[in-house]
């Protein structure tokens, strides 16, 4: 398909300035129209559904704690390896127990891997944006802020902590979660120790830094 | 420039500050040029990455920074404040850090995007690890990238910095 | 044309420069010597039946592990006629040189100049080949194997080491610097209190 | 102005009338859409010489995406040509799928297909509102953006992040499309021309827009080939080129469309094929919208993280984890040894992914073929000879991103 040529200005058209006319007849036309513009600070739209924000871990309601299971998954799949999770086993029984959980805010990408592999739907992307801060150490997340996230999140929305399941951050009818913990199929062993290729080997220098900011 | 730090302020109320000994009170001015600063902060047209075209739509239609008393400027020289919108890779570094040297003081550094702000998923050889490593961030701005308006939000933030800031306007520079 | 039967025209005009002809995917990659690459894609470009008028991509491979060479790789597409073939040209590791084909296409200015950046193959007979993607004064070619994905401390690059000690040393003039460590002071006292 | 140290090129002598100064353009230039950086030889107004320098938003994706799975790697894509990321995930995971012979299901072409297309718009209306905002004209801006915040708030309701989608998966998308959304983006389609004719309004036969566009960066159509131009760039030149009509991929080979070829190859045409382009991207998508099959959104053999609707996955055999999502322990089988150079038609050229596995997890070698780069590249055999007002329109019509360009 050729692109059509417009046809050439008549004389009168070019001397009476007609185009400019009529872009300047549409701008008036639009100086009635309703504006699009939102009023930022005070009408706030709220994200659509499955909006990929500030990070939280689901408080279960039972234990009023995290539901993970340190699985390393999250930390996994990560592209940009923001996750950091510490955990031992229990003895005898074998449960894995998270010791620190941390997310560094300012480094996730926010692509929501990490709530679509999770087994337990222990971590989440809330819907809240705005989060930014003076200093780095603000949105360097641990396990404590993460789950203090998930509680602003739910008064903020006013969901019910219960029964709420975003449909973006967990597959449904995977059947994995409702086995018992043992039953999982285990990390591969070099994953875990101090050299894993996960978490831990690529914290970078000033996520420690960071760490320690948030600990004191 | 020392001089007038050691000086200890003594807060009275909130907002009026004294300096013991001279029976001088700090309050007005510093809140009348704190308020005219946060009322027009003109950010550098700067983009370096994805977050420039948030920060591009924050202008536009849907967002008007305009608002907020907030307009582009394309040079340094007449900005205030240098939006870091996007991955600061090292062979611009110099460049980032030569654009905020030619703003006139005060300025301030807002790190848009978790590139800016701590080099994000591009952990390689090429990309600096967070721009304050060479420049004073004010504020951090999550995201990846930030909705406008987060990005407004972290403006809005820099504006209660700029609001609570003493003793900034007696400097020349 | 099928790209097997374009390959086979390759096989029998340059019978000692094909070393393997190569399908995956149903595209086929013909793996040539570097010493006739120059002709071999001008007779490609201008053999009527092929017309290889539109270089797709060029850029460089390293299997210096696996067999000692970099690869070369043209993607060529006719835009008349419609169809693909892929060359890989060997460059041994202990010279990497090869003929460029700047002349043919002069796309192919810039995609060689991004090879030599990353993986360091040069050119010969290119018009103007330097540095591209990464400041002048790099060391090291990222794009090979041997190259780390994040820099040491030791092999940072001295433009950014310096831009920081700059940095560094302007921040006695910032406004807040000062402030700032007033600010951790006072609280240092407090704590201590 | 700034950056790295302005090199000793060779410069052109010209007998003794004037001399011959140098204009440094960027990084930091409003115009440039983006950090690139142009040296400019100047004789007077006119542009003797013009060495782009690339490289300021250079992040080492090729060298990532070694490091990465290929799942991994998909969230990055979005960052390459930031401004249609949609496209840039059709186009990694088209290329992925062909490496590991995946079949996507039909449904899943098609709203990719469909997405591919809403990306295109996004560009486009990016570029238009940069380009005559580099030209001079204001307003059209304020309207492009309009438009573009309708789709973005697309995307958001079908990916959960307006710019950054990571919305396709190896394999699939990610989540299905809600009647909503597509009711909301028919609706678009169905107003899109009206608005369309209201950019046209404003530049279109403007006389100020028709000198600094009309006979401006000429480019003939073998120079285009020969520079390696693509996308709308070379189709204005008079070259019928089109990846979604040469090599069709998705479901573009279901749907019927043109592709606009200009005649003269200069930035007016340019911007005129790219308006048509509009027209037609909207008519794509109306018959996708028409069409859309039911049925999986994802292929039963996709090996990597995807998120299953109504349907639950079996467990891949093979896998290190239990339900098959992550596969970072190289498996022959999943991944097998090859290369394949896969290419589509993102909103500024032909996007290529150029793979090459050794039976590992993660790409052995990945190389993106970025059209901006090609474009930029082939800039100082356009600009020479110009005036340096017109570089400007030059680069805006040339549809260039940094983040795609320097990778």
């Amino acid at each position: 398909m050729l692109i059509q040529p417009r046809p050439k200005r008549s004389l009168l058209e070019t001397v009476l300035l007609f185009e400019i006319l009529q872009g300047m007849a549409l701008t008036l036309k639009r100086l009635f129209s309703k504006p699009v513009t939102r009023q930022y600070p005070d009408e706030k739209r709220q994200p659509f559904l499955g909006f990929r924000g500030k990070h939280a871990l689901v408080r279960d309601p039972q234990t009023g704690e995290s539901s993970c299971v340190a699985c390393l998954r999250c930390a996994t799949v990560c592209p940009s390896q923001c996750i950091y999770i510490r955990y031992h086993e229990e003895e005898g029984s074998g449960r894995r127990v998270v010791d620190r959980y941390d997310i560094e805010a300012l480094r996730c990408i926010y692509c929501g891997y990490c709530a679509e592999v999770c087994p337990v739907n222990a971590i989440v992307l809330t819907e809240s944006y705005e989060y930014s801060a003076y200093d780095r150490q603000t949105n360097y997340f641990d396990r404590g802020r993460l789950l203090n996230n998930w509680d602003a999140f739910v008064k903020e929305s006013g969901h019910d902590p219960v029964a709420y399941v975003n449909p973006f951050w967990r597959p449904r009818g995977v059947d994995e979660a409702t086995l018992a913990g043992p039953r999982r199929r285990k990390v591969p062993e070099e994953w875990t120790r101090a050299g894993q290729p996960v978490g831990r080997l690529c914290r970078s220098q000033d996520s420690e830094v960071l760490a320690e900011g948030v600990q004191r | 420039m020392g001089e007038v730090n050691q000086v200890e302020l003594v807060e009275i109320e909130k907002g009026v500050k004294m300096i013991p000994g001279a029976n001088a009170f700090i309050m007005a001015l510093d809140k009348l040029v704190n308020w005219g600063r946060a009322g027009s902060v003109w950010p550098a047209t700067f983009g370096l990455a994805c977050c420039a075209i948030e920060m591009m739509d924050a202008g536009a239609s849907y967002h008007d920074l305009d608002r907020f008393g907030m307009i582009f400027r394309a040079s340094p020289r007449q900005s205030d404040a240098l939006v870091v919108a996007g991955t600061v890779s090292k062979k611009m570094a110099p460049v980032v850090r030569r654009v905020y040297d030619q703003m006139p003081e005060p300025r301030y550094v807002v790190a848009m995007g978790s590139c800016a702000c701590s080099g994000g998923v591009f952990n390689s050889y090429a990309v600096v690890q967070g721009c304050d490593e060479f420049l004073p961030v004010d504020v951090y701005v999550p995201g990846c990238p930030p909705r406008p308006e987060a990005l407004m939000e972290g403006l809005m933030r820099l504006q209660d910095k700029i609001m609570g800031e003493h003793w900034r306007w007696s400097r020349w520079r | 044309m099928e790209p097997l039967a374009i390959a086979e025209k390759i096989k029998n005009q340059f019978p000692a420069e094909v070393i393997e002809v190569v399908e995956s995917r149903g595209q086929v990659g013909v793996i040539v010597a570097r010493e006739q690459i120059g002709a071999m894609c001008r007779w490609l470009k201008d053999e009527p039946e092929l017309r290889m008028d539109h270089l797709l991509a060029l850029c460089g491979v390293d299997y210096v592990a696996k067999n000692g060479t970099y690869e070369v790789v043209y993607n060529l597409c006719s835009i008349p006629l419609r169809h693909m073939i892929r060359l890989r040209a060997r460059v041994p590791a202990d010279d990497c040189r090869i003929d460029s084909v700047t002349c043919l296409w002069r796309g192919a200015d810039w995609l060689e100049r991004e090879c030599f950046d990353l993986l360091g193959i040069v050119f010969d007979g290119h018009p103007d080949l330097r540095r591209i993607l990464l400041p002048e004064g790099w060391e090291g070619y990222p794009l090979r194997k041997t190259y780390p994905l994040r820099l040491p401390a030791e092999q940072e690059w001295q433009g950014y080491v310096q831009l920081k000690e700059l940095s560094r040393e302007l921040s006695r003039f910032d406004f807040y610097s000062d402030m700032l460590s007033n600010q951790a002071k006072a609280g240092a006292n407090e704590a201590k209190k | 102005m700034m950056g790295t140290e302005f090199r000793n090129l060779a410069v052109p002598v010209r007998d003794g009338e004037s001399e011959l100064f140098t204009v440094q353009m960027g990084p930091q230039h409003p115009a440039t859409h983006g950090v690139l950086k142009l040296n400019l030889w100047m004789d007077g107004e006119t542009v003797v010489r013009c060495d782009p320098d690339a490289g300021y938003l250079h992040r080492g994706f090729e060298k990532i995406a070694e490091n990465k799975t290929y799942a991994q790697f998909l969230p990055l894509t979005d960052r390459l040509d930031y401004i249609s990321a949609m496209a840039n995930n059709v186009g990694y995971c088209v290329a992925v799928e062909a490496l590991l012979r995946i079949e996507v299901p039909l449904r899943a072409q098609y709203i990719r297909t469909m997405v591919a297309e809403m990306a295109r718009i996004t560009g486009h209306l990016l570029w238009l509102a940069t380009h005559a905002l580099d030209i001079g004209a204001m307003t059209v801006f304020l309207y492009c953006f309009r438009e573009r915040g309708l789709l973005l708030d697309l995307f958001e309701e079908l990916s959960g992040a307006r710019l950054t989608t990571t919305y396709t998966r190896i394999g699939g998308v990610r989540q299905d499309v809600t009647a909503r959304a597509m009711e909301k983006l028919a609706r678009f389609v169905e107003e899109f021309p009206s608005r369309i004719a209201e950019y046209e309004t404003l530049i279109d036969t403007n006389r100020i827009w028709l000198k600094r566009t009309k006979g401006i960066g000429c480019v003939s159509a073998e120079q285009a080939v020969q520079l390696g131009f693509t996308g709308p760039s070379l189709r204005a030149s008079g070259v019928d080129y089109d990846v979604r009509k040469h090599r069709p991929y998705c479901a573009y080979d279901k749907v019927q469309f043109e592709v606009p070829i200009g005649v003269n190859g200069d930035v007016y045409d340019r911007y005129r094929c790219r308006m048509e382009e509009l027209r037609q991207s909207a008519l794509i998508i109306r018959q996708c919208l028409e069409q859309l099959p039911p049925g999986a959104i994802v292929a039963d053999n996709a090996p990597d993280l995807v998120m299953p609707l109504a349907r639950p996955r079996q467990p891949m055999a093979g896998s290190s984890l239990a339900t098959g999502y992550i596969e970072l322990v190289p498996n022959n089988d999943v991944y097998p040894e090859g290369d394949v150079y896969v290419s589509i038609e993102g909103s500024k050229g032909e996007l290529g992914f150029y793979f090459v596995s050794d039976g590992g997890g993660r790409p052995y070698r990945m190389h993106i073929r970025s059209p901006s780069y090609i474009h930029i590249g082939g800039l100082a055999t356009v600009c020479e000879g110009v005036l340096v007002a017109d570089v400007i329109a030059i680069i805006g019509s040339l549809d260039v991103v940094l983040g795609e360009c320097d990778r």
